[in-house]
């Protein structure tokens, strides 16, 4: 199996963060992984993005011109990355900070879900809205297992941070009962 | 998983490196900042100089009183240490300098690029020197190539460099540390105060009649030998291969995803890429080139190493260039079509043939 | 009702690429407003060294020459060596002044070149991420200092006006703080008269902000002006520490 | 009465304004995001404590987004 | 009769230079020396900078405000102004760097080397840029290639650099002075104020999506315009020649002793000179090397030269190579017993063959 | 009879390059003295920057290190860090120290680096030709400033020990004249505090040497002293500038 | 016609201006000319010495391994050249600076004059030993006339130099007739 | 009597110590160059005016030419 994606949005969203618990829970599972994050001059307060390969075989390039799935956390890059999904691919958008409407494509399966409000609501903290949609990711596309994110999510988070465990791991479950909340899954169109 | 810098940084104290001396720049802060919390843990000195220039300096005087030490930088700042590696190269000093390259001329940008191959390979310094040169193209190899890196730098008593760029250092992959036994070669030039024996001088001005001639020639054997004993590739060749693809560090991983793509629709194609840049696997390149009969070059670059590929070409073999320099990269797909292109044309088109 | 407080005219109408709360935006602005309060638009070279002040081509409405990081004084020099005639400013950070340039700005002044060096120390290094500064106050935890600046390893912040002001070629020199309006007030003082300096052929002349870069100290706006004035001014004095004749 | 006019399209919601209006006459509207991602600041009439066109928040915006009216009379 | 650095002084008045910045090093100190007395009679201004770093950098900046000016250094100096350099190649500057070549690596001795070579072609500097490099052999090109390379720095908006050492700049021959008009161009780009026009950047930075790998395009597209419009090269070859000389600046001359001595013995031979050595007369060489089939490259350095030589001849053409670096001077007794045993070895040895 | 006067021991026997009424040679001497005072020869490294004192390996027997022209303080912080337990001095000249390496001398000073640096203050280039230095006096006639030097071209001569003993990180600095014999046994008392100071492990340690260049000045011996009292003592007071704790 | 020569002595006794002098005389005479000075490390106090080369056509190289003419004006010079000069060659000796019995060459034609004596008796100053010598040096070889040389001398003597042109004219003719003060104009043996 | 003596050979007659001495034992040989090409300096011992070992010429002398031996009467 090979599947690319790029996970975007805000910097302080955790999106790298995201992508790293994604390419550890895939080698977890003995994948080939790499996670490459874009960043520039104005890494600061802008935008943030990193793109993970998992794959069977020893793997080339870590980046890609065209992707199979994207995470999309804000409005920017939304605009910037949807037209580089694959025909088929996967959206997994949170419409707490992007309008829905703005997606263009209709060759693709989307996934939207209010995942800040939904972070808030379950879990308290809207910070767990990566978390919210990693897990609708991976439940959806089926690339790691939730179960291998916990576990990744427990040899990542350590020291001070290890008390996030259990809230990542419910934000995690809330995002693979996605269909529960979803404004709208809509498949590949046509 | 690593992140490419870190694992570099690990390898270096692996290797028993304890010493850093650097200047923050971008793509490649995150070794300093690394370093900056690791070393202290480890027994080591972390330095932030006030400058490039002295970086390379308080390596230059590091190295003379015998440890293992290193600097790292990027494109501007490592012009900055020219003057310090070739004073290095000159005194026979090891040493490690690591560039995760910009894209240049100037202040240029930092997305990944390999414009640096000539001021890497060549000497951007003055006088005839080389450098050691190393290009990893995965996170693993930012962890061996820099432990070898220092292996062979304090063998020739030479400074070695890692040619990297942004995307090996950003890149997370998953590693394995090696942990090898530190085996750090006994150093008797090194300057540790002159007790129990002569007076020691590092120095790379000798006045007396005919002995910087005879010391350039020294220098100059020196190099010839890592050519034959110490040239690094990888080869990848099908049988019976239509063309053969050269590419180092980043840019090689596009290349073998081209590779994969090429073979997964049936074609024959062979893969090579130059682990050491200098010295610079021309024996291989002659004679796969001669096997194989067409080369494409690819880089990201105008044509830095095509001067060294067309330098160690069969003669008659077919060649050409795919070059994407300041920050574009060739695309697998870019790759894949180009290749398909050369084969489609035979011998009748010749592009770049040399 | 009168507008009694507008953007200045050289100063161009755009989104600029600051973190919120960072000072860089209020120099630029007090620059513009001495460009335009002695009308020298039209004969100002900016040249900025390299720290997030780099773009001010994309925020003043001046030529401007990018110079290489700390380098800026010895590029104004051959500016303005070649036209005496043209105002020339040099706008450096702390890190591109202090550390890298540290030669370069010293030699500029004890040259007299007349020139003025705009000087932003935020006591961290902005655009690379916040490494240690020569400014990085003791015990200042950055990136590259992670347990704090130790002086033992590190040394000693570098206070420049002071350094500067002991130099017979500077002619005015001053630091000043941004952190109130009453501070941006003297600051404005400052400005004037530093660029007075210069267009009286009088020599070198030297402001230092006082700034801050709340993304790098990992502080609120509230606790970055805190900090300005409870650990950052104690140690850099404002205060004008250098004004010979001419220079105001 | 003196007013102020925020852009706050483009206003990155530093809150030094907020900090500086002796008034109190500036809010972070929290819930509001504009396109830069963050949240403006907003200017609320009060006509107990009207806006006194003193500018100190406009001369502490970094960003240059403030432009401040006085009024004549006073 | 002038000194080769007093007339590369005074091509740079004749040329309209009025501006120098530059810090002592020995053997270019006449350079500055003498400019620090003539160009205040011209109305000029020279200024010993702190270092050469500065040096470079108030190049940059005078160049940057429209004027002809320029820095001299040797060795560990120009080292230290690769940054600038680069910088200047990416911001498009012209500017004059005289490089009054020391032996190398390191310290050095102050003796006659070109072991520079690499620096000076390939970029010491990091990215993808070049210098014009024109490499003078008498006192009178001194003069002449100094008004030449401002020429071709403001045509190119690119730095140019003089290669010359020792030899060329003590030695003391007859010169011509032309003092030809002095026509510098126009240039609408300079920073002079934005009066009347919209404000103008000079930067080496681009942020728009692409433009970085464009303005290296465009950067390439000016070099390849050079190797076609302004390659010098200076050739004296017999008909029929049996053996083809290669050889720049100082050495050069040498070889021109060889090549009288060889001919008054009957043998028949040609020579070869690149003036500019980038661009290199690569199709000129291609060319000859087709006709005579053996081209033996004299060089005093370890073979860096060679590189270009190399990447010129025609297929099959025998190569060899006459090294001496480290301030070793091949004698036109030695390079015409390298050339007889060459001649008398017929095909059989073949050395160093490409 | 008692010798009471002879090279020290580990000055080694050989002529010196220096020429005729050049200060160097005594610098090497009381260096010497001062190793052999100390006990320190076999523990001891130079760090010589580029200048007329390049070939101390020559003159003193110990191990050194030949360091690019100015870059001296950087390269002995390298050393000094791998071998604390070793004694490390720079030597450096005028231009080496004031002016390519102004950055790294002040750096390395303000870090406090346990090092001592021997500076040795001629006015010139020598080792070049006698081209003008940071520290030639205003008026001076160099090769590079055949009408004097100029304030207003060239700017003011560096008082290099003042700058440095400004910094919090330097525990001792002087400067000394060795143009008779009194100002030299002061200079060797100087000398001696300095490694003390290192030997201590306090802190960054400075002398600056007043020296005579005759060949470049073109002077006489007798006009050399003479030049030292009248012009260059007046501008650049000899004495101690500071001395912290550990300090002699 | 081709000749070179080297010049040398210590540094003060004017011997690159002699060197000079020589060229320029033989450029008066419509030849090209060649004047490489050697220089080191060491070039204050120390050694001073030059090559010209002269010659009716272009010249190549400036150095020469093998030289036809040596002028000596010290001991270590003397030492440190005389193994250069061809079989049938010329040394024009200082012996004011160096003992005559130094000379180890059989093969060669010497002029050994007490140059310093010479010029101090004549010209009332040392220091115009240079131009003895050199006087001396012209009229045995040929290379150039002293009118030449008299030629060159108001050439490049001007400005506060002027003044020694009549002094310098008088040195060299009185090297011009060397034979009255030579101690032994030795002509090649065997 | 005390005494110095002097290693005329490698002397490159400063003259510093001839400066220095208040005896004024020390001149400069005007007829005498040494290998190096100088006029050394040479000690001349005087019986009215004897050498006193003060070590001033050898304190001076920048080539550490000079060696004094003091009479352990003195
Ligand atoms: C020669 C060189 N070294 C390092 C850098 C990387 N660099 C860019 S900006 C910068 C420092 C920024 O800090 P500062 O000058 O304090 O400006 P700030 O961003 O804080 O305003 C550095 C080290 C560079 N561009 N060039
Ligand atoms: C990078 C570099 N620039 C210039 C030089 C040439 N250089 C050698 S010594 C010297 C200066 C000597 O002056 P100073 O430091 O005052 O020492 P002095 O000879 O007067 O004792 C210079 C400029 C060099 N070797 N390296
Ligand atoms: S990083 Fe700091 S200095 Fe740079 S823009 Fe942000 S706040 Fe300002
Ligand atoms: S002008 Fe003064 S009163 Fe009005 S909003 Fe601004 S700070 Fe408040
Ligand atoms: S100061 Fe300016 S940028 Fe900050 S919150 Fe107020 S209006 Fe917005
Ligand atoms: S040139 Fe000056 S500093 Fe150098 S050895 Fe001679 S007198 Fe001493
Ligand atoms: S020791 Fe004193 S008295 Fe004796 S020679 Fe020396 S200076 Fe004169
Ligand atoms: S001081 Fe020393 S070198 Fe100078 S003249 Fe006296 S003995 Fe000779
Ligand atoms: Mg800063
Ligand atoms: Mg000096």
């Amino acid at each position: 199996m090979y599947y690319d994606i790029i996970l975007s949005g805000f910097g302080g969203q955790g999106i790298l963060l995201t992508g790293d618990l994604l390419a550890s829970a895939a080698m977890l599972e003995d994948k080939h992984v790499t996670w490459m994050p874009s960043y520039g001059v104005e890494m600061r307060g802008g935008a943030a993005s990193c793109t993970v390969v998992v794959s069977s075989t020893r793997i080339g390039s870590p980046i890609s011109e065209k992707i199979q799935g994207l995470i999309s956390m804000s409005k920017p890059s939304l605009l910037k990355y949807q037209g580089r999904i694959r025909s088929g691919g996967l959206l997994v958008l949170n419409t707490s900070f992007a309008d829905p409407d703005l997606v263009e494509r209709e060759d693709i399966t989307k996934i939207c879900l209010p995942a800040s409000e939904i972070a808030y609501q379950e879990v308290g903290e809207y910070k767990m809205a990566n978390m919210v949609v990693l897990g609708a990711f991976a439940a959806h596309s089926g690339v790691v297992s939730l179960e291998k994110l916990e576990e990744a999510a427990e040899v990542l988070l350590t020291g001070r941070k290890k008390k996030l465990v259990p809230v990542v791991k419910k934000a995690l479950n809330c995002g693979g009962s996605y269909k529960k909340y979803v404004r709208a899954v809509q498949p590949v169109k046509g | 998983m690593l992140q490419g810098c870190v694992a570099l940084a690990e390898g270096a104290i692996a290797a028993g490196c304890r010493y850093y001396f650097g200047y923050p720049i971008t793509p490649q802060n995150d070794i300093p900042e690394y370093l900056s919390g690791r070393l202290p843990q480890v027994g080591g000195v972390f330095i932030q100089a006030e400058s490039e220039i002295a970086s390379i300096n308080m390596l230059l005087g590091a190295s003379a009183a015998g440890a293992r030490a290193m600097t790292s930088s990027s494109g501007p700042g490592i012009s900055l240490m020219q003057e310090g590696l070739s004073y290095m190269a000159g005194s026979e000093l090891p040493g490690l300098v690591v560039n995760i390259t910009r894209i240049g001329p100037g202040l240029g940008g930092i997305a990944s690029s390999q414009g640096d191959y000539w001021q890497a390979t060549r000497g951007g310094g003055h006088g005839d020197y080389r450098l050691i040169v190393l290009a990893p193209n995965s996170v693993q190899e930012m962890y061996d190539l820099t432990i070898k890196a220092f292996y062979l730098s304090d063998k020739y008593r030479n400074p070695a460099m890692i040619l990297a760029d942004a995307i090996l250092g950003q890149m997370k992959e998953p590693v394995r540390l090696k942990k090898p036994p530190v085996e750090i070669p006994h150093k008797p030039w090194a300057l540790t105060g002159a007790s129990g024996r002569k007076a020691q001088i590092i120095k790379s001005l000798y006045l007396g009649d005919g002995e910087m001639e005879e010391h350039n020639w020294h220098l100059y054997e020196k190099y010839e030998q890592l050519q034959r004993r110490d040239t690094l590739v990888e080869i990848d060749v099908d049988d019976n291969a239509d063309i053969l693809l050269i590419s180092f560090g980043s840019c090689s991983r596009m290349v073998q995803s081209a590779v994969g793509m090429a073979r997964s629709r049936g074609l024959k194609v062979g893969f090579v890429r130059p682990i050491t840049l200098f010295p610079f696997p021309h024996d291989t390149i002659r004679e796969l080139s001669r096997e194989v009969g067409r080369v494409l070059t690819v880089e990201m670059n105008t044509g830095q190493m095509w001067d060294d590929v067309r330098l160690s070409l069969h003669p008659g073999c077919r060649a050409s260039l795919l070059a994407r320099p300041g920050g574009g990269i060739p695309s697998p797909a870019q790759i894949l079509s180009k290749m398909e292109k050369l084969l489609k044309a035979g011998d009748k088109v010749a592009e770049g043939i040399c | 009702m009168q507008k009694v407080f507008a953007r200045p005219q050289s100063m161009l109408e755009t989104t600029s690429h600051f973190c919120p709360g960072c000072h860089h935006g209020t120099v630029h602005r007090l620059l513009c407003e001495a460009i335009d309060h002695y009308g020298i638009r039209e004969n100002t070279v900016g040249v900025p060294g390299v720290g997030c002040g780099v773009f001010l081509y994309d925020y003043i409405d001046i030529d401007v020459c990018e110079a290489p990081h700390g380098r800026a004084p010895a590029v104004a020099t051959g500016m303005k060596r070649v036209a005496p005639e043209n105002f020339i400013f040099t706008y450096q950070g702390d890190g591109d002044l202090g550390a890298i340039g540290f030669s370069e700005v010293v030699h500029t002044a004890n040259r007299g070149e007349n020139i003025t060096v705009i000087f932003v120390n935020n006591s961290v290094y902005g655009m690379t991420g916040g490494q240690m500064a020569p400014t990085t106050l003791l015990g200042q935890r950055t990136t590259t200092s992670p347990r704090g600046r130790d002086l033992r390893n590190d040394g000693y912040p570098l206070r420049m006006t002071e350094m500067l002001a002991a130099l017979e070629g500077v002619v005015f020199a001053a630091r000043v703080s941004l952190h109130t309006a009453a501070h941006v007030k003297k600051a404005r003082k400052a400005v004037m008269k530093a660029f007075h300096t210069q267009l009286e052929g009088t020599g070198f002349s030297f402001i230092e902000f006082i700034s801050a870069c709340p993304t790098n100290w990992n502080l609120s706006s509230q606790e970055s002006v805190n900090r300005i004035e409870k650990e950052i001014i104690p140690y850099y004095k404002t205060g004008i520490f250098k004004e010979k004749d001419g220079g105001g | 009465m003196s007013k102020i006019v925020i852009k706050e399209e483009i206003c990155k919601g530093c809150r030094y304004c907020m900090l500086a209006c002796p008034r109190e006459l500036i809010h972070i509207n929290e819930d509001t995001i504009n396109n830069l991602g963050y949240n403006p600041a907003h200017y609320v009439e009060n006509q107990q404590s009207p806006c006194t066109g003193c500018a100190l928040c406009a001369e502490i915006c970094p960003d240059v987004l403030i432009e401040v009216y006085r009024d004549k009379k006073r």
